[in-house]
C-alpha cells in the first residue's frame, strides 16, 4: 500500500487518531498541574504524528516497544484512555494497576510490550520479541521508539547489529526530537543524523521522514513493516519532529530558543493534517465532529479514571513471581 | 551560617573543592547550563565554565569511563550518574574496571574520583528510577560508599570524597534534595568512615542512613513517648564502616535495630547484622531487627510507595513489638 | 548410571528439556558447534541444530534483551553469559528489566528463563574473570538464584530452572566443572527453593553453596576428627531461600558456620546470618561466623588464589577456633 | 614522518621488536606446557607487526591500553621481559608481583595503562585518558587497541561518539585477526569492516591498513597520532592480520579451516619483513645477530622470572586503596 491508496476515511483515521492523543496529554496535563497525576509524566505534544502513522500500519498482533514517552504509542494501538489515565493518577482501574506508573505503559493484550525508563534498554528487547516471532513463524513485527539521544548508548548498537545479523522483523523508529532533556542531541553526538548516519553501520539504509507528516510516516511505515514482515530484515527510520512541551512534567523547557519552539508550532502535526484534509474534500465538520467526540471521549476517560480507587496492600506484594506473590523464602 | 537546602550543599562542596583544586572536574548528562536535572550542579557552570562542568552524552560506560582514565592520569573528576538506577548500564566500568585495578596494577595506579548519584524513592517514579542501590556498592571491594543525610554533611562528606584518593560512590537521596538547615560559612570538610551518634538512648539502637535518618530520628521520638529510648546512629558512609561506634552503641543499649530503605534481601543491614551477631553475641539482650523496604521492586502510585519504603509508623510499630515481645 | 562430569551434566540437562519442549531455545557466545568456552553446551548444536543453539556477537546486553524479549512472547530462552563477571555489561537487563517487568506490568507478563554463567574462582584467571557473584544476583528482587555442588543437582536444577516460569540465574562453578559422579539414566527434575542436607552431625551448622560445599565435606571429615561433628547444608538456591531447612538444622546444633566463595561484605552469609540472628536469637549457643573470601578483587597468582578463597585447612582452623574458643 | 623517511636502522628496530615479541611469546607458551604459566594467556603470534609499528610511532609518554591479548603491546612499549613473564608465572618481581597475571598486564612508568579483559571496557577508558592529555595539555595521545569481536559491543558506540564529539587525542586501532573466540567475527557482524564500516557513524575518515606490515602500520599509526597530537581529534584504524594460534593457551584453534591458517602463516609479518629488509640493503649477519640477541635476551628473562618468588599473604591484602592497605572497616 503507497500514500496514494489511503483513502478519505482512512485518512480520517490518522486525523482522528492524532486528536485523541493531543487532547489525552492536555487533559494529562491538566490533571497533572490539579495533583491527581504524581510523580513525573512525558508528553509526546507536536510528536502524534508518528505514533499515528505507525500505529495505522501495524497489525493488530505486531509488538510495540515505547520509552518513558509512552502514552501516545500506547493509545495509539488501541490501549483504553481510561486504563492510561488511571495509570498515570496510580489507580486500581490504571493498565498496572498503578504499579508501574506513566514511565512503564503496558499493555499486552493490544500488543504493547512495555514502555522503558532505562535509555536503550528496550531495542534490544524488541530484538528478542521479534526473534520469537520469527522463530515461531508467526509473521509478527516489532516497533521500536526511541529518541535521539538514545543513538549514543551502548545498547543502540548492540541492539541494531543484532537484528540486522539475524534478519529480525523489527523497525526502529528514532524520533528525533532535537533535545534530549535539557541538552541538544546535536551538540554531543558526533553526525548530524543521530540514526540515520548510523544505518550503515549495520547495513541498514539511511531513511528519514518528516515525523510531522503522518501520511508520509504512514507509508514509510508501512513499507519498513511490509519488508520485515517478508523476510527482509530490520529498518531504521529516523523520523524529524519537535517536543512541544518540557522534557518532563517539571520542566518549563526554557532552555530552548523561542524562534526555535515557534518554527515548530508553526509544522503542528495536527493543524497541517487538518489543512490538508479539507483540501482533499472532507469538511469542516466533519472534522470538527471528531474533535469533539474524543473530547467526549477524554472527559468520560477522566472521570473513570478519577473514579479508580487508590491501590492497597494487597497489591504492594502481588505479582513479583508467576505464581502470584512475592515470598522469596519458606 | 546560612539556609540551604540539600541540593544547594552538593553544589556548594563541589564549588570549595573545585576553588581549591585545577584538577577537580565535572561531567555528567545536563550538568552544565541546566545545572542538572535535580539541580545539584547550579551555579557550577557559571563559575567554572563549560571545559570543566561538562555535559555528555546518554553513555553512561563513556562516562565512567572517562573518570576513571582520568584519575589514572592525575586528575580528579567528579562523575554524575543521574539515577543510581542507571549504574546498571555501566556497572562493568564501576566494579571490574575502577575498583579493582588499583588491586590488580599491585598499586601501580589510585583512583580519586566521585561517582554522584541521585538515589532512593519517595518521588513515585516507578520501579526504573527509585531504586536504593547502597546495597550493590557496598558489596564490591574497592569501593568507598557515602550517603549523607543532611545538607551540612553533604558538604563536608563531599569534601572528603573528593579529596580522598580511593573512587568514592556518593548517593545523594533525592527525597532530600528539598530538605534544608542551617550551614556555617567557610570551608568545611568533614572524614569518611566516622559514623554520627545523633540521638542518645538507652533501651535500643537504631542504625540507618539518608532518608531513613530523619524518619528514624522521628520515629525514636514517638517511642520514647512510649517509654522506648532509642539511640540512633547515621552511619553516613558504608565503605569504610565505621564498626566501632556501631558495635559500642548496640553494646550499650543490647538492641539492634537497622532502618533501610533498599529491598530486604542483602541490604547493607545484613552485613551489620552480621557482624554484630558475630561480635556482640554475649552483648545482646534480643534479636537483631532489620526494618527494610519489602524484596519487590518499587510500586509507582503514591499510596504504594508509601507502604513499601519504612515510615515512621512501620519503624515505630516493628521496635516497639520486638521491644515488648 | 553413568560417570557424568559437571559441564556434560549441563548439556545433559538441557537436552532433556529441549527434547520435550520446541519453546527452549540457547543463545550466547561460542555455544554453538564449538560446544561453549567451557564446553556446557557440547553436542547441542549437533542435536537440535543451529537456529535452536545460536552464537551470538559479543553483545550481551543483546543476547539477555533478546532472551527478555522471547520469553515475554512464549519462548523459553537459555542464555549463556561466558564469565559471571559479565553480568556488569548487561547488569540493567537483568536488574531493571528482567527482574522488574513483572512487578511493573502487575501480572501481565511473565519472563520464564534461564540464564547460565561460569562463576567463581579457582583457575588463577583474576580479578574479572574468577568472581562470585552470587550475592549480586540474590540482592535483586524478581530473580531466583541457583547454584549447584555436583552434576546430579546440575541436571535436576537445570530441569527445574527452565520448567520455571520466573527468571533464574544459574550460576555454575567453574571449579567444578571437571568434577565427576555417578548419575541415574532418565529424566531428572528437581525443585527450586529446597536445600540439602549433605551431613549430619551434632556440634555445628555449616551452610554453603556450589564450589564451597565439597569443601565443607572435607573440612567436616577433618573436624569429626577433631570431635566437632558438624551439619553441612547445601543450599542449592539462594532464591528461593529454604530457610525452614536451614533454621532447623540451625537450632539442631546451635551453632551457625557459612562459608561463602563471594567476597566478604554483603555475601549472600550476610543475608543467612540476620535471619537466623532474628528468628532464632534464643536457640543460638555461640556467636555465627561467616567464613569467607577476604573484601578483596582476587588476584592471579595460584599462591594468592589459594589463599584468598576459604580452603578446607581454612575452614577446619575458623570453625575449631570458635568452636574451642 | 612518511614510510620512506624510516632509515634502515629504524626499520631494523622495527624487526628486533617484532621478533622480542615473537620469541618471547613463543617461550611463554613453551613455559606454559611446563606449567610455570598458570592460569590463562592470549598470544598475538603472527600480530606481531601491529605492536611493534604503533609504539615505534608513540611518543615516550604516551598511553597505551591493551586487552587480554596484551603481552605485545606491553613488551613493544619497553617493558622489560623479565617482569611480564614472572607476571604470567605469578612471581613477585611480575610487574604487578602476580596480582593481575597475564590478562592485565600494566606498567605505568611505560605508558602502558592497562589489560582490560572485559570486552569493550577500556575503549572509554582511554577516552578518559585522552581528556585528561587534553585537559592538561599535556600533548599525549591514547592508543587504544582490541579485537574486531569488539567492535558489538555497546562500549564500543559509546567511546567513539564521545572521542568524536570531545575531539579526543586518541587512537583507536581494531587488530580484525577475523575471529572471536571460536566464532568467525563476519558471521555475527553486519557489515564487512567491522571498525572500517562503521567509522563514518562517528563522522571518522574509515582506514584500512595491511596488519602484518609493520612498515605500513607505523606509516598510518604516525599519521593518526600526529594529528591527535595536533588537536584534530581521534581516529580509528582497523589493522588486518591474523593470530596463528588459538584464542588462549587452552585453545588449539580447530575450528579454522587449514587453508585459511596456511595462507595467514605464508603472510607472516616477520619473514616478510626479513625479505624486505635484505633486500633494502641490510644483511642476513645483522637480521640473525638481533634474531641471537633477542634469544640471550628471552633466555634470561626466563631464569629471572623463575628466579622469582612465591607471593606471600601480605600481597593478598595489599593495595585496595591508597592507603596500601584493605581495611573496609574500623
Ligand atoms: C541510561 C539512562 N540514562 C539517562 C536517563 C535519563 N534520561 C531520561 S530521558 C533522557 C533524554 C532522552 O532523550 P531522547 O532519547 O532524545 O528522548 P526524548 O526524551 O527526547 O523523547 C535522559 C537522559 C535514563 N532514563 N536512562
Ligand atoms: C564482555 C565480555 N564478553 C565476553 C568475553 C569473553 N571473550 C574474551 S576474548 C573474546 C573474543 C574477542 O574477540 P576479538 O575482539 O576479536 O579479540 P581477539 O581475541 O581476536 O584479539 C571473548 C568473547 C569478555 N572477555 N568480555
Ligand atoms: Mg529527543
Ligand atoms: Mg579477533
Amino acid at each position: 500500500m503507497t500514500i496514494s491508496s489511503l483513502d478519505l476515511d482512512a485518512k480520517l483515521g490518522l486525523y482522528r487518531s492524532q486528536v485523541e492523543l493531543r487532547q489525552f496529554e492536555k487533559r494529562a496535563y491538566d490533571l497533572f498541574l490539579e495533583n491527581y497525576v504524581k510523580g513525573t509524566s512525558h508528553l509526546s505534544l507536536g510528536q502524534e504524528a508518528i505514533a499515528a502513522g505507525f500505529a495505522a500500519a501495524m497489525r493488530e498482533d505486531d509488538y510495540t516497544f515505547a520509552t518513558y514517552r509512552g502514552h501516545a504509542h500506547t493509545l495509539a494501538r488501541g490501549v483504553p484512555m481510561t486504563g492510561v489515565l488511571a495509570e498515570l493518577m496510580g489507580r486500581t482501574n490504571g493498565l498496572m494497576a498503578g504499579k508501574g506508573g506513566s514511565m512503564h505503559l503496558t499493555s499486552v493484550e493490544h500488543g504493547v510490550m512495555g514502555s522503558y525508563a532505562i535509555i536503550g534498554a528496550h531495542l534490544p528487547i524488541a530484538c528478542g520479541a521479534a526473534w520469537s516471532a520469527q522463530y515461531r513463524g508467526s509473521g509478527q513485527v516489532a516497533v521500536c521508539f526511541f529518541g535521539d539521544g538514545t543513538t549514543n548508548i551502548g545498547a543502540f548498537h548492540e541492539a541494531l547489529n543484532f537484528a540486522a545479523i539475524w534478519k529480525l522483523p523489527v523497525v526502529f523508529v528514532c524520533e528525533n526530537n532535537l533535545w534530549m532533556e535539557y541538552t541538544r542531541t546535536s551538540e554531543i553526538t558526533a553526525v548530524e543524523h543521530p540514526a540515520a548516519d548510523r544505518a550503515s553501520a549495520y547495513g541498514l539504509e539511511s531513511i528519514i521522514v518528516d515525523g510531522n507528516d503522518v501520511d508520509a510516516v504512514f507509508e514509510v511505515a508501512k513499507k519498513a513493516i511490509d519488508r520485515a514482515r517478508a523476510g527482509e530484515g530490520p529498518s531504521m527510520i529516523e523520523a524529524k519532529t519537535y517536543r512541544q512541551a518540557g522534557h518532563s512534567r517539571a520542566d518549563p523547557g526554557k532552555y530552548r530558543p523561542d524562534e526555535e519552539v515557534a518554527e515548530w508550532l508553526a509544522k503542528d502535526p495536527i493543524p497541517m493534517y487538518h489543512a490538508r484534509l479539507l483540501a482533499e474534500g472532507a469538511t469542516e465538520a466533519q472534522l470538527s465532529e471528531i474533535d469533539r467526540a474524543v473530547a467526549a471521549m477524554v472527559d468520560l476517560a477522566t472521570e473513570e479514571a478519577k473514579a479508580g480507587e487508590t491501590p492497597g496492600a494487597d497489591l504492594l506484594m502481588k505479582d513479583v513471581w508467576a505464581d502470584g506473590g512475592s515470598a522469596w523464602r519458606n | 551560617m546560612a539556609q540551604l537546602t540539600f541540593r544547594e550543599a552538593i553544589a556548594r562542596g563541589i564549588a570549595q573543592e573545585m576553588r581549591r583544586d585545577e584538577s577537580v572536574l565535572m561531567i555528567g548528562e545536563d550538568i552544565g547550563a541546566a545545572g542538572g536535572v535535580f539541580k545539584g550542579t547550579v551555579g557550577l557552570f557559571e563559575e567554572f565554565g563549560g571545559i570543566r562542568v561538562r555535559d555528555t552524552p546518554i553513555s553512561e560506560q563513556a562516562i565512567l569511563g572517562a573518570a576513571m582514565g582520568a584519575a589514572m592520569t592525575g586528575l580528579r573528576p567528579i562523575a554524575e550518574i543521574m539515577f543510581s538506577d542507571f549504574f546498571a548500564v555501566c556497572w562493568d566500568i564501576v566494579v571490574n574496571e575502577i575498583a579493582k585495578s588499583r588491586y590488580m596494577t599491585n598499586g601501580q595506579m589510585t583512583f580519586p574520583l566521585v561517582i554522584r548519584s541521585g538515589n532512593g524513592g519517595g518521588l513515585r517514579f516507578g520501579a526504573q528510577h527509585s531504586q536504593s542501590v547502597e546495597n550493590w556498592a557496598m558489596q564490591v571491594p574497592g569501593l568507598k560508599v557515602v550517603v549523607p543525610s543532611n545538607a551540612l554533611d553533604v558538604i563536608g562528606l563531599m569534601a572528603a570524597a573528593v579529596r580522598d584518593p580511593d573512587p568514592v560512590i556518593f548517593l545523594e537521596a533525592k527525597a532530600l534534595y528539598a530538605t534544608k538547615m542551617e550551614v556555617p560559612d567557610g570551608e568545611i570538610v568533614d572524614t569518611l568512615g566516622s559514623a554520627k551518634v545523633v540521638r542518645k538512648g538507652s533501651s535500643a539502637t537504631i542504625v540507618t542512613i539518608g532518608a531513613m535518618v530523619p524518619r528514624s530520628l522521628a520515629a525514636a521520638e514517638e517511642l520514647a513517648a512510649q517509654g522506648i529510648d532509642c539511640t540512633v546512629v547515621d552511619v553516613r558512609s558504608l565503605i569504610p564502616l565505621d564498626t566501632q561506634t556501631i558495635l559500642r552503641e548496640v553494646s550499650a543499649t543490647g538492641r539492634l535495630f537497622t532502618v533501610e530503605e533498599n529491598p530486604r534481601v542483602l541490604g547493607w543491614g545484613a552485613e551489620i547484622s552480621s557482624i554484630v551477631a558475630e561480635e556482640l553475641f554475649y552483648d545482646l539482650d534480643g534479636p537483631i531487627v532489620r526494618i527494610t523496604t519489602p524484596h519487590i521492586p518499587l510500586p509507582a502510585a503514591d499510596a504504594l510507595e508509601d507502604m513499601a519504603i519504612p515510615s515512621v509508623s512501620r519503624i515505630v510499630e516493628e521496635i516497639s513489638r520486638s521491644m515488648n515481645g
